[in-house]
């Protein structure tokens, strides 16, 4: 039930400008990296190659299944990932709750959650109607339906309310606890225990 | 906070008006109807004849509907009246209504005349486009939730639609077609047999006090609806 | 009037560049003219007479396919918002990407229809016709799309409703600009120029009131 | 297949239900039937002998016309990435968008063109074989036109470039299609039906794999 | 040179809930508020009815300016204010000095400041490859060049990191002490004293 993954002298090259080089990093069950870093570092680069979408220059990322499978195709890859991008990707002509029914679909059969998120009185509402907040809420709750061991997240909290934050916290923590690993991309600190990995930077 | 400008005049008016309205309606549609079943068959079209004194007039009234609707438009959007707003709102439906009936009946008259049911010529595609005009206002009327902004949305609409009016009227002049032209409406009086000109005015009047009578019953109902939809909101609050 | 211009490049910049309508518009353009002839037969007798009201209509269309877009893209990303807060009008801003838009698809429709119209065995003074209308009629075509798509920016049905809205406005252009050229074709005298001309500037001169009273309406959502 | 049924159905809600293409589509495909013979005059035997290739090309256009943002709407908003993840292979998606496009276009086009075929004359006969071939022939376009919009994602040239990948792979399912009409009209046989079908069935093959490539290219930027 | 904002019994209404009722506030020259509230409070609805876009049920806003004009009208308000949307409004097409020298002309003759967003490296980079701090940097250069006494900002902090938090609290200061009023809505407290507003909430 548990996930290795293995990080390997990652090298970042975008617009001919190298972001970041040799990065390596192993992570085990239940760790979690905190990804800071100014402006531009290539916190969400390196999100986007963890999740298989970009190509490093060189360098190769590893994800150890618990059946002892080694997937290093990317592909393969994105079968573990949660991901939490820094787009919402609501749909604003469907409600809420189609939206949530149609991930959980997508995705297997995690049943929509929307209580925890507060979600539960905007079930009828379309997403033209919602906050820039609620909007992110309903990406959080999608974030849990998908039930994968490796998330990737990026700047989980803007937008959140105090309430919204603890909430993320709470997710992130309760995913570690129950041998998860996240790696989030924020400017504002989670409030979970971990690792924190600069990027860029003087 | 809800500030319906209360329309109460025009409440108290169409309350004493209606019923005879109602009643003029009934007499003149029934003398028309008597008439135009009993003029001679024409010695060209024969009992086809008939449909003209259903199809002119639902033309006609499905157009002066569209002028009228977007005078209240207007209206609305000068001087911001709740009223004008309420029958911009309303006309249309009937209009379309009316629209609809001069295009049935026009058709049916076709087969006869034409040899066919539809033609693509100048006036009947404008006409059709008409249909087109009051089914778009209602849709956009529809799809916004807000109220005022809805009505506003729609009554711009309707006024800049109201170019196709001259457009449907001259189009027999414009293009070579083969609508009836111009007969009634024109320079130098009407062109059509008097036996006919009798029975076409009695039901262009009673189309017209029909038009009216239900415009009216609609605009009524709304408004007493939106007090209702009021005082559910403040009265909860 | 710097500012006004200075949208105004944006807007050709942003149509010329992108994904943005403009170059779509011209090989919509070109494709029907291309196709249609694949889908008759070349028959040239046939394709000369039918020249005008197909290259009509095609234009139209090419220009409309952009314009429901028009302030949407400004909409969404918020820029729309802070036109309105410029110092430019509402009214302003509308013209201008009438305007915007007119340059970048209109005109160039209007010269590419030249070339097809040789393409398609009309007569020179056809084509002299067809080149005339198109440059009088595009205008309007602008300019309604305008008043539609600001209409219809934050109504989440919009695509069902912006042709029934553009439709009946836009058809006595086609029917008054393909009319000028067979009137010419067939050596008639006819209004057709005329009409053509008053409802284009009527179109041009009162949709930029239209369209931003219906931005107005919509910013408020 | 839960999970594909589920995309397609999505899609198919967001096309009918959004400014999504499906009814700006059918809209289109209308106002071209509507516009024609305002544009040519309303000559019945023209009209007939003009109908099968009129209809075939605004089909075809009509169903192009929303397909550039058959991806671009879920690339731009972050639902690609997420359906990239998903247990669903690109090449699944791809095949889910493209069946959805053709759900909600092509096959209610097919619908219209028929009664369309009726008002513009073409007889019985005629009126079978173009629906014959729309229902053959509309596949091919929803695949060719996915192929097109995943290669053109994020090339902000991309507007410029998909007529130019699109119509060539196109041209010969107008030409077959409409090809296939005319034959029937003049009582030829023809090849025509058995090459539109040849030609589809490939089209839709191979589309999903084209397209899935295309989409994880662009992914990646 | 300074103006005051005079918010009147205002009252929001949407989707037939009300939002808040009856807000009353008054702000002269060098005003700074913190709007605050849990998601779906209503602070970017404040914002747009005092910008004019949006009609509030009841009550009115007014701003007083310099020359004793008295504005209620919501086009002519427009004229005064600068707004931070929470859309960054960048174009994905154009790069970043052809949006600003655009935005400048559109809004007068205020001249595109890079340098000091840090922007200036980036100035012929097209929006689409722009990091998301990058084009919040890019919608803050273009709120200073606008040179407009009423700022209204929402969630101006999202997305920017150290550098950029410190960056828009000097911003503001720098707007207030010269007789500027600035309402931000955020989650997270900006460092520039002034007056807090709490909307919504329990
Ligand atoms: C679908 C088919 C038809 C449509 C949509 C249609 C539409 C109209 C319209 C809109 C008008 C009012 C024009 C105006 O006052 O400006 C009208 C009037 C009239 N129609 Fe039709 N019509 C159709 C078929 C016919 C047929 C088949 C006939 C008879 C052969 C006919 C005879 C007339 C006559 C005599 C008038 C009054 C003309 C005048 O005084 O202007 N119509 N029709
Ligand atoms: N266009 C709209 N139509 C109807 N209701 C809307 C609309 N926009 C927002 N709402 C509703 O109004 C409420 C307030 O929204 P608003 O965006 O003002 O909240 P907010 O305080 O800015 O929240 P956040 O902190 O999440 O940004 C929300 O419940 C939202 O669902
Ligand atoms: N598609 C792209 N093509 C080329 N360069 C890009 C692309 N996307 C981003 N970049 C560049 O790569 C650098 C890193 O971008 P990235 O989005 O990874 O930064 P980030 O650390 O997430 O920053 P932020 O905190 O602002 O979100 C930036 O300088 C950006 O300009
Ligand atoms: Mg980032
Ligand atoms: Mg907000």
């Amino acid at each position: 039930m548990t996930l290795a993954l293995d990080i390997d002298k990652l090298t970042c090259v975008r617009a001919h400008r190298v972001l970041f080089e040799a990065l390596s990093l192993v992570l085990t069950a239940g760790a979690f990296v905190s990804l800071q870093g100014p402006n531009g570092a290539g916190k969400t680069s390196l999100l986007r190659i963890i999740a298989g979408f970009l190509t490093p220059a060189a360098g190769i990322v590893r994800i150890r299944t618990e059946t002892g499978a080694i997937l290093t195709d990317g592909e393969d890859r994105a079968r573990a990932v949660g991901w939490l991008g820094h787009q919402d990707a609501v749909k604003l002509q469907l409600t809420v709750g189609e939206q949530l029914s149609f991930w959980s679909k997508l995705y297997g059969d995690g049943a929509a959650a929307l209580a925890p998120f507060g979600l539960a009185p905007l079930a009828e509402v379309p997403g033209q109607f919602l906050s820039a907040g609620q909007k992110r809420r309903l990406a959080l709750a999608r974030l849990t339906l998908t039930k994968r061991k490796l998330w990737l997240l990026d700047e989980p909290l803007a937008a959140l309310d105090a309430a919204g934050k603890v909430l993320v916290a709470q997710s992130v923590r309760a995913h570690c606890a129950a041998g998860g690993i996240a790696i989030a991309a924020t400017h504002e600190p989670l409030g979970v225990d971990g690792l924190t990995l600069h990027l860029g930077g003087p | 906070m809800f500030s319906l400008a209360n329309p109460k005049r025009f409440m108290d008016a169409s309350g004493k008006v209606l019923p005879w309205l109602a009643v003029a309606t009934a007499v003149l549609l029934t003398v028309g109807l008597t008439l135009a079943l009993s003029v001679p068959p024409d010695y060209q079209q024969g009992d086809a004849v008939r449909i003209m004194f259903v199809h002119v007039p639902a033309a006609w009234v499905a157009m002066m509907a569209y002028g009228l609707m977007a005078l209240a438009a207007a209206v609305g959007l000068i001087w911001r009246a709740p009223l004008a707003d309420v029958a911009m709102k309303t006309a249309a439906p009937l209009g379309a209504v009316f629209t609809a009936l001069g295009l049935v009946t026009g058709s049916l008259w076709g087969r006869p005349m034409w040899g066919a049911f539809w033609v693509w010529d100048g006036r009947l595609t404008s006409f059709l486009l008409l249909l087109f005009l009051y089914l778009g206002i209602m849709a956009l009327g529809n799809a916004i939730e807000d109220e005022t902004r809805a009505v506003r949305a729609s009554g711009i609409l309707a006024i800049v639609g109201a170019v196709n009016l001259p457009i449907i009227h001259f189009s027999v002049r414009w293009w070579t077609t083969l609508h009836q032209g111009e007969s009634l409406l024109r320079k130098g009086g009407p062109s059509i047999a008097p036996v006919f000109l009798w029975p076409l005015a009695v039901m262009a009047l009673a189309y017209t006090l029909l038009f009216f009578s239900l415009w009216i019953v609609r605009m009524r109902t709304t408004i007493l609806e939106r007090k209702a939809a009021v005082l559910r909101i403040t009265g909860r609050a | 009037m710097n500012a006004l211009r200075s949208l105004i490049a944006r807007d050709l910049v942003l149509a010329l560049r992108a994904g943005g309508g403009a170059a779509l518009a011209l090989a919509f353009f070109a494709a029907v003219a291309t196709l249609v002839p694949l889908g008759i037969g070349p028959d040239l007798k046939l394709l000369a007479r039918i020249a005008a009201g197909v290259l009509w209509v095609a234009a139209v269309l090419a220009a409309l396919l952009s314009l429901d877009r028009l302030f949407q893209a400004d909409f969404e990303d918020g820029s729309l918002d802070l036109m309105a807060l410029s110092p430019l009008s509402l009214e302003a801003v509308a013209l201008a990407k009438i305007a915007a838009h007119w340059l970048s698809t209109g005109l160039p429709l209007t010269l590419i229809a030249a070339v097809l119209a040789v393409a398609y065995g009309l007569p020179a003074n056809g084509t002299g016709a067809l080149v005339a209308s198109l440059l009088i009629g595009t205008p309007a075509v602008s300019a309604i799309g305008g008043i539609g798509a600001a209409l219809t920016l934050s109504i989440r049905r919009g695509g069902l409703i912006l042709p029934f809205i553009v439709l009946p406005l836009i058809a006595p252009v086609v029917i008054f600009g393909s009319g000028a050229v067979l009137a010419v074709l067939d050596g008639l005298a006819s209004g057709a120029f005329l009409f053509l001309a008053a409802f284009s500037l009527l179109a041009v001169v009162l949709s930029p009131f239209a369209a931003a009273a219906g931005v107005r309406l919509n910013l408020g959502s």
